[in-house]
């Protein structure tokens, strides 16, 4: 009787719970897709997705991210590995392969200013278009944007990015995706989970459900669509 | 003696008030945390208010690092936020001073401080900074390593946002940019504003107080 | 046997699945929690996920409150977040469903229930869940209480939203908006849709497997 | 020498801390001030402050309100008191003399969604110009409002909501401001909170600085430059 109880309770877990293996996650990964990757100054990064990615062999990627690790390193094996086509980054400066490649014409790099990136990725992931915003303007951000006035003030209009998978890391998640993050490894990794049809983290602790606290939460689990088991 | 980055900092730093938030850039700006006062709290863009000292030993971890990937111990009173809500702090106003490196600087306080014409590494949080802090504080060598100017008439390399700058911190001497234009405010000891001029492009208007910088 | 709100409540109910996070407005649709499976989580717009029972005694508190001012216990796995974050996720697309009451809809979907001509109490969140929500279900009485018709050609009062209903339940039938038109799909025991189109302005589609709705 | 020390102490404390009493409070508020208000649905209000808001006397308020709670209680005490020119919230429901006001013209009234409403507050507390959303589009919202165009699609343009003077509640808050919330209480407060030129926050608990966690933080002291004592 007890063991048909836990039997039961342990079907509901799979049903609701969001925590999958390596083997599903690799599978969701294909070529020309735009993965949207949590993280800064190559700490605290998903290490664990960008090797699934690695190993889903998935190429033509366009990345979102902050920075661009470091030379083979994170999302700097990607790089060396020439699958990604695109990125739409902050700065290049830990990794001088990255410039290279924009350089030499093999991966196409558009530069963002940090606060106005994050912006556009938040404006994905909460159903808007885009932000306005004076950073940018008179210097070569401004070129090919809308420039709106509103009270007399001239504004860059900078548009919404919205990946099709993001992988980020939290420093707990429970099995319905609830995310907590600790310090600095917070960075982007809240912003970036939001935007992209599907969510995937990495975790360093799986928590029961109401093992965070409800004031802990900083990305509810309405976002996150599997966790990296 | 202080070496001549030391020196920079420590005199960027005196701009900071008991109660400011700041952010400091990486290289020189970085060291003005070391002469700053108590009772200034320092931002890291990743996103963080109260950087405290480097962390060592059992306290270094991946959960507390600043951007320029070195780890710390926040303070007490520290503050912990993302990357989105931490440059909505810099944009609004709210952050006292931001202290950056500089390429170029232009006679009406223009910066030039992500890229050379042949090189771009990425503008990261400073265009954000300079549209935001509500004081732009440039630490930099007065001239590039092989006598070149630095504070010009017209930036040459892509700029990182007009108008922005209020003060020039070099190890010779302090520039304010004006609706006037460059005026020198403090000379080091030994050197006068014609050597200044010498190493600058726009003509500059000499304080009537001008000082002598604290050695 | 259940009186019309709950029936109504009870029937919109079954359009959620396991996993899902829906929004219920004021009214009818704050009944459909009592008729929800396990597994479905509940957001107040002012900024929780995860409402649940009423909270009684002890358990009463100001902070603890859905957007009527009904204090509840949250239940487990709870999230807490502020309006603006409230509303990114509304916005998103990562809400299931809302279930919203309604003054009128028209053939084509649009929604009106925050206005009339003359009262004009203001729309709080509904524009927003109905821009967002994956599905917008609409829980309500058939008509007005003197039998006046609610689902009309042409909404006369100020829209909510255009072309946003899904789904249209009241104690009468389940309507469906589509490209074709409104397509009547279940209907109540002893009602034929003769009864149901003498109630409603635009010609309505029979589905072809015309359900009952279960009593 | 132990109570010079303490003294000093108690000196930087003044320096630093942002506690303040009520009548210094009071002094703050000024005709023809915008005021923004934080919370939701009438509960968990910064009642004390608005207390502080009634006797300052100050009147031809603006208040920007998610909600204009009970008719004579909290916002509802100035709008009795005539004290209250416009308005900009997203609903009357549980305030009749509101809408008599506005009906009668005594009160000028802006009506906006919630989601647009907040995200126009957020905006003024994130030195940004506006945001582009899809609320709105098609109904009265739209009056008066530039509709922008980003890939094809039409988004309305939600321009920046700043106040000179937000009074806002929290759950804690520490000498140098830090706010933490609890539970729905949190509502509108940390966006209010931003997005004025003096930010005066009550709390129900004040806290030693360091008693609130880093991770806790819902909005860093460098936006509070007030806390009622």
């Amino acid at each position: 009787m007890a063991e048909k109880i836990v039997k039961e309770h342990k079907d509901r877990r799979l049903d609701w719970g969001k925590v999958r293996s390596r083997e599903e996650i690799i599978s969701c990964f294909h070529d020309g897709q735009i993965i949207a990757v949590g993280g800064q100054a190559g700490c605290n990064a998903p290490w664990r997705l960008i090797d699934c990615l690695m190993d889903s062999g998935a190429k033509h990627l366009t990345i979102y991210s902050i920075d661009c690790h470091d030379p083979g390193i994170g999302i700097g094996k990607l790089i060396r590995a020439g699958r990604v086509d695109r990125m739409v980054t902050t700065h290049m400066g830990t990794n001088p392969e990255a410039s290279q490649r924009m350089l030499s014409g093999e991966m196409q790099v558009e530069l963002a200013p940090m606060g106005s990136f994050i912006e556009r990725v938040r404006c994905g992931g909460a159903g808007l278009g885009g932000v306005l915003t004076k950073t940018g303007l008179g210097t070569v951000v401004e070129e090919g944007k809308q420039v709106i006035t509103v009270k007399g003030e001239r504004y860059l209009l900078e548009e919404a990015l919205h990946a099709d998978v993001a992988i980020t890391r939290a420093r707990r998640a429970d099995l319905i995706g609830n995310l907590a993050y600790r310090g600095t490894g917070t960075a982007s990794h809240p912003i970036m989970a939001t935007a992209a049809d599907l969510s995937i983290v990495e975790c360093d602790l799986l928590c029961d459900v109401a093992e965070i606290a409800p004031d802990e939460v900083r990305v509810p689990g309405v976002y996150i669509d599997m966790i990296l088991a | 003696m202080l070496d001549n980055r030391h020196f920079i900092a420590r005199r960027a730093a005196q701009y900071f008030k008991v109660g400011d938030v700041v952010n400091l850039g990486i290289g020189i700006p970085n060291l003005c945390a070391e002469y700053t006062e108590k009772g200034i709290m320092f931002e890291t863009e990743n996103g963080l208010i109260g950087v405290g000292d480097a962390a060592t030993d059992i306290m270094v971890t991946d959960r507390f690092c600043d951007a320029g990937s070195n780890p710390f111990v926040p303070m007490p009173g520290s503050s912990v936020f993302d990357t989105a809500y931490s440059f909505a702090i810099i944009r609004s106003g709210r952050m006292a001073a931001t202290v950056l490196g500089a390429l170029q600087v232009s006679a009406r306080g223009d910066l030039a401080n992500w890229a050379t014409p042949n090189r771009r590494f990425g503008m990261g949080g400073a265009m954000d900074l300079c549209n935001g802090a509500r004081q732009v504080i440039v630490a930099m060598e007065l001239t590039t390593k092989d006598g070149g100017k630095k504070i010009v008439n017209e930036c040459s390399f892509p700029l990182t946002a007009e108008r922005c700058v209020d003060h020039i911190v070099t190890e010779q001497c302090v520039i304010d940019v004006t609706g006037e234009g460059l005026v020198l405010k403090e000379i080091r000891q030994g050197k006068t504003p014609e050597d200044i001029q010498a190493q600058v492009e726009p003509r500059l208007i000499v304080a009537d107080d001008l000082k002598a910088m604290e050695e």
